[in-house]
C-alpha cells in the first residue's frame, strides 16, 4: 500500500489514473478509514488531496460559491456568507457526525461515498448544486444528483476525482432547509433525510422549488411531484400537505436495522413538509 | 459486622465520612497517565487475535492451521486442542465459551487464536486458518427457542425444576418458581385485573473500554496477567483451572478498568492470551475490537414476560402473577432467577407467584448487567401497576404506598425484610418539586419503583502504618466507581487522621488474600466494613504499643481523634501519642504496625429506589425525548455523596438508553447486525437532561456505618418510568422495548384502530 | 427443630414441599441434613445456595448459628452485576 | 509494505516516526510514541475516546492516518496540564466527580478544551451538543456538563 500527498490536481489525477490496483482519494477520511478498518476496502494507493491549495478554499463570485473538495464541514459552518446564502446546505453538512467528524468530513467525500442516507446530498440536490470532476480526460461539471448511482457506486470513471462543489447564485426571496430523522439527537446515520429549496415572487407565490429525499431509495432522489405541489401557488397548509403526500409516494425504501419501510415513507412526508416550512420562513425573510 | 450499638448514623457526627474530597487516583485519570487494560506493553510482546465463527450454529469438524503456521511472524496458534478435554463442572460452560469445543454456538464464538509479531500478520494468519463447519439450523428468539421442534443447542440439556423430569432434550435449561399464597384466589377478590405480555431486547453494558489483557507465561509455568476486570482473583482461579496451572503459579494484576457494569465479571480472552503466551514462550497482548465486544462478550438477556395483577377499587393488590421467559445466550445461567425473585420485591403481597424459564439460544453467553434480571421485570410489573392506577383513578405513588413492603413484610422471594427504605423513597418522590411540576404539550410523566438485593462476599484488606504516620491501604476489589475514595474516608474516620493521609491501592493477587469480584454493589459495603475492621485492628495494636511504651496494661489505653490516650486518671497522665509519634517509634518498640481483616461478609442491606421521568413525544415521527429525570434512592449511609450520585445518574442513563434506543438486532441469518456504537445507540450527552438525585438514608443494620450498596438499583426503575411516561404522552400502553420511533408510531396507529387501551 | 422455607427449584426438588422440618444448630448442619432427607436437593445444595435467617441473607457461611425459632429461607445462589 | 517517514509536533515537542500506510494516528500515539492517554473505544469515530486536536481542530485520532500528520501540530490529553499545574477543566472534572472509570475522560477533556476555546461562555445545550461525540457510560453526563460550566466560568475570569 502506498501513500501520496500531491500538491496539484493534475498530479492527483495522474496518480489515481496510474497503474492497476485500488486507488482511493483521502479527503476527510471519516468514511474511508472506517471501511478500511472493517475490511470493506483495502486500497493499494491512498491519495491525500488536502495539500492541494485549490481544494481547501471557499470562493464566492457574484453570489455563486465554489467549495473546494477538501473543505471540512466545520469550515462551512464558520463561513458567514455561505451560511447566510445556503443555510440548508450548511446545516446538512454540520449534521454529519460529531464535532470530531465535522473537522474532517467534506461535502465531496459525503457525495462520493454514495450512501443513500448521506446528510449533505439531499440539501445539495435541492440547492441545484453541481460537482466539478477532474480526470485524465480533463474537467466536467455535473449536477450532484448524477454522481451517486447506487449504494457505494458513483458515475466517476477511473482516475477521476471531485475537485469542487458549486452552489448557484441564490435568487431573491428564496430559502433552503434540511431535516433528518435520527433516533438520538446526534451521532446517527439519517433514517430519513429531506432537503427543500424554494423561491417566491413578490406576491409570495412559489416560482421555483426542489425537494430531495435521502435514505428512501438506492440513492438520494429528486421528487418533482413534491415541487409541483408548491410551484404556482401561495405556499399554504394545503400545498404543504400535497408536498408531504407526494414525498411519501416517491419513496422506495428498504427495511433495515435503522428503520422500517412504513416508517420511512410516512416520516419522509413529515420531514419534507417541515423542511419546506423552514425554507419558506427563510425565503420570506430575505 | 453489624451496626455499632452506640452509633446511630442518622445522628452520629462523622468527621470525614459524608464529605466530598477529591479521589486519590484522580490526577492520573485527568492527565492520561492512568494505565488501563490496553495500555501495558512488554519486551518481545506478540499481538494476539481470535478467529470467530461467522455461523450462529455449526459443528466444527476440523480446524486446519498448517498454512497459517507457516506465515512468517506467526509464533503460536491455539484451538480447542490446547485446552483440557474436561474441567470441573462449575467451569464447563466458561471453558466451552472461551474456545469452541464440538460446535460453534453463536456468531462470534471463538474458534482459534493466533499470536504474531504484528497485528497485520496476525490478521492475515486468521484468514489462512480453514475451519470445516457443518452448518446447523439456528434460533435466536426466546419464544421460538422454547417451542418443540426448535433447533437443540445441547443434546444433554434436560429441563431442571420440572417434576417428573422430562426425557427429551430441550433449550429450556430450568424452570424456577417463587412466591406464596394462591394468585388465582387473589384475582377473585380483585375489582380490576390486568394481564399483559411484555418483550425486551438484549442490551449490552456498553463499557467504553474493550476487554484487554497482557499475558506472559514462562517455560517454568509461572505466569503474569495484566487485565481490566472486575475481579482479578476470579480471573486467576478460573484461568489457572482452564490451563491446568497451580493457582500460586499465576499472578493477576487488575489494571484501571474502563467500565464493567457486570460485563467484566467473567473471562473471555484471558485464558486464550495465556495459552498463546505459554505456547509461544513470549508475552502476548490481546485486545478485543468493539465489534468483538458486541458479538462475543456478555450482553444481558432478551425477554418475553407475562404479568397479571389484580387490585381492589381501594388500591389493594390482591393477586400478582408473572411468567418470565429469558434467553441467556448459548449456555444456562440467564438472570431469570434473580428477575423472578425481584419481580414483586417492592410489595407486601398475600398472593404472589413468579415462574421463570432459563432458555438457551444461539447468542453470546450472557454476563451480568447491573442488577441482572431486575430492570426487565420491573418494566413489566411497574407498567401493569401504572395501568391499574389509571384504571382506578389513583395517584401512581399512592397505589405503591398502599402496597409498599416495609420491615417485617414477607418478600415475594421468601425471607422477611428487616429495616428498609421504600416508603421513605416513595414519600420523598411525592414531595419532590418534579412530581408537582406542570407538563407541556405531548408530555407524559412516569413513576417506577425498583429494588436490588446487594451482596457481601469474600473480602480482605490490609492497612499499613508508614513511618510518617500516613497509611497505605491495600484492597483487593477493583475500583469501578470511585471506591478508593470511600475506603480512604472510612480508614481516616476510624484512625482519626485527615483523609489525604491515607492512600488506597488495588493490590494484585500475589499481595493480598482472596477477594470476590467487584459486583452485586458489594464494594463500599464489604470492602468498607473490612477497611473499618482492619483500621480497628491497627488501632488495637497502636493502643497496645502505647501501653507498652507507658508500661501500663493495654486495656488502659483508648484511641481518640488520632491519638492513644490513657483511658482514665488512674491509668496515668501520659502525653497522648499521635499516630505519627507511634509510627516513628514502631521499629524500636516491636516492629511495623498494620491492621488486617479477612471475612466472608454478610449482612448486606437491600436498596430501594423511586424514579420520576418526563418524556416528550413527537406525534408525527414517534420520537421520544427525556425532558426531566429524578432519582430517589436509599443509600443507607452515603460515604462519598458525589460518587453515590454518580451511581444514581449512571444507572438512570443506562436505563434511558435501554428504554429508547439500545437493542441487539439479529438478522434471519442469525448474525448480529449492529455490532458497533453507530447502530447500537447508547445515549449521547445531547440526548439527556440533568439527572436530579435525592439520597435517602435508612441505615442498614448489617454495616457499622449503615451502608447499603447503591450501584445496581439505579438501573432497575428507568425502563418502567420511561415506558409509563411515553404511554401517558402517547395515550397507549407501550409493552415492548426499545421504544424506537417506528415502534411508537405503529403502537399509536393500532390504538387509533381501537385495539389497545392506555 | 428448624422450619425451612424452600422456594424456586429447591421446592421442586423437595417434592414440591414449601416447608420442611430439620434438626440443625448451624447452617452447615442444616444443609447436610437436608441433603440426606431429600437426595434430589443434594446437587443444588452443592452448587451453592443462600440461606436467609430472619431476613438476613448469608451466601456461604456454614458456621453461622441458627437461633431457635428464627425464620429460615433457602434461596438459589445469587450474584450481581 | 513500505513505511512512511513523518515529522510532526506533539504537545509542543518535535517528534518523528515511521509508520505503516494504513496505521492510524491513534495507533502511532499509543504503540510507537507511548502516549497511551488517548484511548481506543471503537476504532470507527463513534465514541470520541481517542480525541486529539490536529492544527487546533478536534478530531478522532482513530480516523486520521499517521501519515497525514506530517508538518501538523497535534495536542493530546498529555499536553493539557502545564508542568504540575492542572488545567481548570482537569481540576473541575476532579472537583465535580465528572469521571468514574476515567476511560472517556481524556477524550472529554480534549473536546471540552476545544469547545471552550471556540465558545468561552457556552449554554448547557451548546456544551451537550459540543460533547455529543464523546460517549460516557458511567456518569450520565450530568457532572461532566457541570464541570465544564464551572471551568468555563473560571477561565473567563482569566
Amino acid at each position: 500500500m502506498r501513500f501520496e500527498a500531491p500538491t496539484t490536481v493534475s498530479a492527483a489525477v495522474k496518480l489515481l489514473a496510474g497503474k492497476a490496483g485500488v486507488a482511493r482519494v483521502l479527503a476527510g477520511g471519516t468514511d474511508l478509514l472506517v471501511q478500511m478498518r472493517t475490511d470493506r476496502v483495502a486500497p493499494d494507493l491512498i491519495v491525500d488531496v488536502k495539500r492541494i491549495p485549490s481544494l481547501r478554499t471557499i470562493t464566492a463570485k457574484n453570489g455563486a460559491f465554489r467549495i473546494g473538495a477538501a473543505v471540512a464541514g466545520a469550515e462551512l459552518g464558520e463561513h458567514k456568507a455561505l451560511r447566510k446564502a445556503w443555510p440548508g446546505v450548511v446545516e446538512a453538512a454540520n449534521l454529519i457526525g460529531s464535532h470530531q467528524i465535522q473537522s474532517r468530513a467534506t461535502l465531496a467525500g459525503n457525495l462520493c461515498n454514495a450512501s443513500p442516507a448521506a446528510d449533505s446530498v439531499p440539501a445539495l440536490v435541492a440547492a441545484g448544486a453541481s460537482a466539478v470532476i477532474a480526470g485524465p480526460g480533463g474537467k466536467r461539471t455535473v449536477p450532484v444528483e448524477n454522481v451517486a448511482t447506487g449504494p457505494g457506486k458513483t458515475s466517476l470513471k477511473r482516475g477521476e476525482m471531485v475537485e469542487a462543489i458549486l452552489l448557484p447564485k441564490r435568487p431573491p426571496r428564496s430559502g433552503d432547509a434540511y431535516l433528518r430523522f435520527i433516533p438520538r439527537s446526534e451521532m446517527d446515520i439519517a433514517v430519513v433525510g429531506a432537503g427543500v429549496s424554494l423561491a417566491l415572487d413578490a406576491k409570495g407565490v412559489c416560482t421555483a422549488a426542489r425537494v430531495a429525499l435521502g435514505a428512501v431509495a438506492e440513492r438520494v432522489i429528486l421528487v418533482p411531484e413534491a415541487a409541483k405541489a408548491l410551484i404556482g401557488r401561495t405556499v399554504d397548509a394545503k400545498a404543504l400537505e400535497r408536498l408531504a403526500a407526494a414525498a411519501s409516494a416517491a419513496c422506495r425504501p428498504i427495511d433495515d436495522k435503522r428503520g422500517t419501510k412504513e416508517f420511512r415513507i410516512r416520516v419522509a412526508g413529515v420531514l419534507a413538509r417541515r423542511a419546506a416550512e423552514t425554507a419558506l420562513k427563510r425565503a420570506r425573510g430575505n | 459486622m453489624p451496626l455499632d450499638a452506640n452509633l446511630d448514623p442518622r445522628t452520629h457526627v462523622f468527621k470525614v465520612v459524608g464529605t466530598r474530597p477529591l479521589r486519590p487516583d484522580g490526577v492520573d485519570k485527568v492527565t492520561g497517565r492512568a494505565k488501563f487494560g490496553a495500555d501495558a506493553n512488554a519486551p518481545g510482546m506478540l499481538v494476539g487475535k481470535i478467529l470467530r465463527s461467522p455461523h450462529p450454529h455449526a459443528r466444527i469438524r476440523a480446524i486446519h492451521t498448517a498454512k497459517a503456521a507457516k506465515l512468517p511472524g506467526v509464533k503460536a496458534i491455539v484451538t480447542r486442542e490446547d485446552f483440557p478435554n474436561s474441567v470441573d463442572a462449575s467451569l464447563r460452560d466458561v471453558h466451552y465459551n472461551v474456545m469452541a469445543r464440538e460446535k460453534a454456538l453463536y456468531d462470534g464464538h471463538a474458534v482459534a487464536a493466533v499470536a504474531a509479531t504484528s497485528a497485520a500478520i496476525a490478521r492475515k494468519a486468521l484468514k489462512l486458518i480453514e475451519v470445516d463447519y457443518e452448518i446447523l439450523p439456528h434460533v435466536t428468539d426466546v419464544d421460538e427457542a422454547m417451542k418443540p421442534g426448535a433447533p437443540i443447542l445441547h443434546s444433554d440439556m434436560i429441563t431442571e425444576g420440572v417434576e417428573p423430569a422430562p426425557t427429551k432434550p430441550s433449550n429450556i435449561a430450568g424452570r424456577h418458581e417463587f412466591g406464596h399464597g394462591d394468585p388465582e384466589e387473589g384475582f377473585k377478590q380483585a375489582d380490576h385485573v390486568i394481564e399483559r405480555v411484555f418483550k425486551t431486547e438484549a442490551t449490552h453494558q456498553g463499557y467504553i473500554e474493550p476487554h484487554a489483557c497482557l499475558a506472559s507465561v514462562g517455560s517454568d509455568g509461572t505466569g503474569e496477567l495484566w487485565v481490566c476486570t472486575q475481579g482479578h482473583f476470579m480471573v486467576r482461579d478460573t484461568c489457572a483451572a482452564l490451563l491446568g496451572m497451580d493457582v500460586s503459579r499465576l499472578r493477576v494484576t487488575a489494571s484501571e478498568i474502563g467500565g464493567g457494569f457486570g460485563g467484566k465479571t467473567t473471562v473471555f480472552i484471558e485464558p486464550v492470551a495465556l495459552a498463546l503466551s505459554r505456547k509461544a514462550g513470549r508475552p502476548v497482548k490481546l485486545v478485543m475490537s468493539r465489534e468483538e465486544v458486541f458479538r462475543a462478550s456478555g450482553p444481558t438477556s432478551s425477554t418475553s414476560m407475562t404479568v397479571k395483577i389484580g387490585v381492589t377499587k381501594g388500591g389493594r393488590i390482591t393477586g400478582a402473577f408473572a411468567e418470565l421467559r429469558f434467553q441467556g445466550g448459548a449456555f444456562t445461567g440467564s438472570p431469570v432467577v434473580l428477575g423472578a425473585m425481584s419481580a414483586f420485591a417492592c410489595y407486601d403481597l398475600e398472593h404472589v407467584k413468579v415462574v421463570g424459564y432459563d432458555v438457551v439460544t444461539n447468542r453470546p453467553k450472557q454476563a451480568a448487567y447491573r442488577a441482572p434480571g431486575a430492570p426487565m421485570v420491573a418494566f413489566a410489573v411497574e407498567s401493569v401497576l401504572d395501568e391499574l392506577a389509571n384504571k382506578i383513578r389513583m395517584d401512581p405513588i399512592e397505589l405503591r404506598l398502599k402496597n409498599a413492603a416495609k420491615e417485617g413484610t414477607r418478600s415475594s422471594y421468601g425471607p422477611k425484610y428487616n429495616r428498609i427504605g421504600l416508603i421513605d423513597c416513595l414519600e420523598a418522590a411525592r414531595k419532590h418539586p418534579h412530581y408537582k411540576a406542570p407538563l407541556g404539550p405531548n408530555q407524559g410523566r412516569g413513576v417506577s419503583a425498583g429494588f436490588w438485593f446487594n451482596f457481601g462476599g469474600q473480602t480482605c484488606v490490609s492497612l499499613n502504618v508508614n513511618i510518617d504516620g500516613t497509611v497505605a491501604l491495600v484492597v483487593g476489589t477493583p475500583d469501578i466507581g470511585g471506591s478508593r475514595a470511600s475506603m480512604c474516608l472510612m480508614a481516616a474516620e476510624e484512625l482519626g487522621i485527615p483523609y489525604d493521609k491515607v492512600r488506597a491501592i488495588v493490590a494484585d493477587t500475589g499481595s493480598l488474600g482472596y477477594n470476590d469480584i467487584s459486583e452485586g454493589s458489594r464494594v463500599t459495603f464489604s470492602t468498607g466494613l473490612a477497611t473499618i475492621s482492619a483500621a480497628r485492628d491497627a488501632v488495637a495494636k497502636l493502643c497496645a504499643r502505647a501501653a507498652k511504651i507507658w508500661g501500663i496494661p493495654a486495656d488502659a489505653v483508648t484511641w481518640e481523634n488520632g491519638h492513644a490516650k490513657p483511658s482514665g486518671p488512674n491509668a496515668g497522665n501520659f502525653e497522648p501519642l499521635s499516630l505519627e509519634d507511634l509510627a516513628k517509634k514502631a521499629a524500636k518498640t516491636g516492629g511495623p504496625i498494620a491492621g488486617h481483616y479477612e471475612v466472608n461478609a454478610d449482612g448486606a442491606g437491600v436498596s430501594f429506589a423511586v424514579h420520576l421521568a418526563d418524556a416528550e413525544l413527537d406525534r408525527e415521527t414517534g420520537r421520544v425525548q427525556i425532558k426531566r429525570y429524578t432519582v430517589v434512592q436509599d443509600a443507607g449511609k452515603a460515604i462519598h455523596p458525589s460518587y453515590v450520585e454518580g451511581q444514581f445518574q449512571g444507572g438512570a442513563a443506562q436505563g434511558i438508553g435501554w428504554a429508547i434506543n439500545e437493542e441487539y438486532i439479529y438478522g434471519k441469518d442469525g448474525r448480529l447486525q449492529n455490532p458497533g456504537f453507530l447502530d447500537y445507540r447508547v445515549p449521547v450527552a445531547s440526548d439527556l437532561p440533568m439527572i436530579d438525585t435525592v439520597i435517602v438514608e435508612v441505615p442498614n443494620p448489617g454495616h457499622p456505618y449503615g451502608v447499603r450498596g447503591v450501584g445496581e438499583t439505579s438501573i432497575v426503575p428507568p425502563l418502567a418510568a420511561i415506558a409509563n411516561a411515553v404511554s401517558a404522552a402517547a395515550g397507549v400502553r407501550m409493552t415492548q422495548l426499545p421504544m424506537s420511533a417506528p415502534r411508537v408510531l405503529k403502537t399509536m396507529d393500532e390504538a387509533k384502530r381501537g385495539s389497545r387501551r392506555r | 427443630m428448624v422450619q425451612v422455607m424452600l422456594s424456586g427449584p429447591l421446592k421442586a426438588a423437595a417434592g414440591g414441599q414449601a416447608k420442611v422440618e430439620v434438626e440443625a444448630a448451624t447452617i452447615h448442619q442444616l444443609l447436610s441434613r437436608l441433603g440426606q432427607d431429600h437426595p434430589k436437593l443434594k446437587p443444588m445444595l452443592e452448587r451453592g445456595v443462600a440461606v436467609a435467617i430472619d431476613g438476613q441473607i448469608y451466601r456461604d457461611d456454614w458456621l453461622r448459628p441458627i437461633p431457635p425459632g428464627s425464620e429460615v429461607v433457602l434461596l438459589p445462589r445469587m450474584a450481581g452485576g | 509494505m513500505p513505511q512512511v517517514r513523518v515529522s510532526t509536533t506533539i504537545n509542543g515537542d518535535a517528534v518523528s516516526y515511521l509508520c505503516e500506510v494504513d496505521e492510524t494516528l491513534l495507533d502511532v500515539l499509543r504503540d510507537r510514541l507511548g502516549l497511551t492517554g488517548s484511548k481506543e473505544g471503537c476504532g470507527t469515530g463513534d465514541c470520541g475516546a481517542c480525541s486529539v486536536t490536529l492544527d487546533g481542530r478536534l478530531v478522532c485520532s482513530c480516523l486520521v492516518l499517521g501519515a497525514e500528520a506530517e508538518g501538523r501540530e497535534i495536542r493530546t490529553v498529555e499536553g493539557i496540564a502545564t508542568g504540575d499545574t492542572l488545567h481548570p477543566l482537569q481540576q473541575k472534572f476532579l472537583e465535580f466527580a465528572a469521571l468514574q472509570c476515567g476511560i472517556c475522560t481524556p477524550g472529554f477533556l480534549v473536546a471540552a478544551k476545544a469547545l471552550l476555546e471556540k465558545k468561552p461562555d457556552p449554554t448547557e445545550s451548546e456544551i451537550r451538543f459540543g460533547l455529543a461525540g464523546n460517549l460516557c457510560r458511567c456518569t450520565g453526563y450530568d457532572k461532566i456538563v457541570r464541570a465544564v460550566q464551572a471551568a468555563a466560568a473560571e477561565m473567563r475570569k482569566g
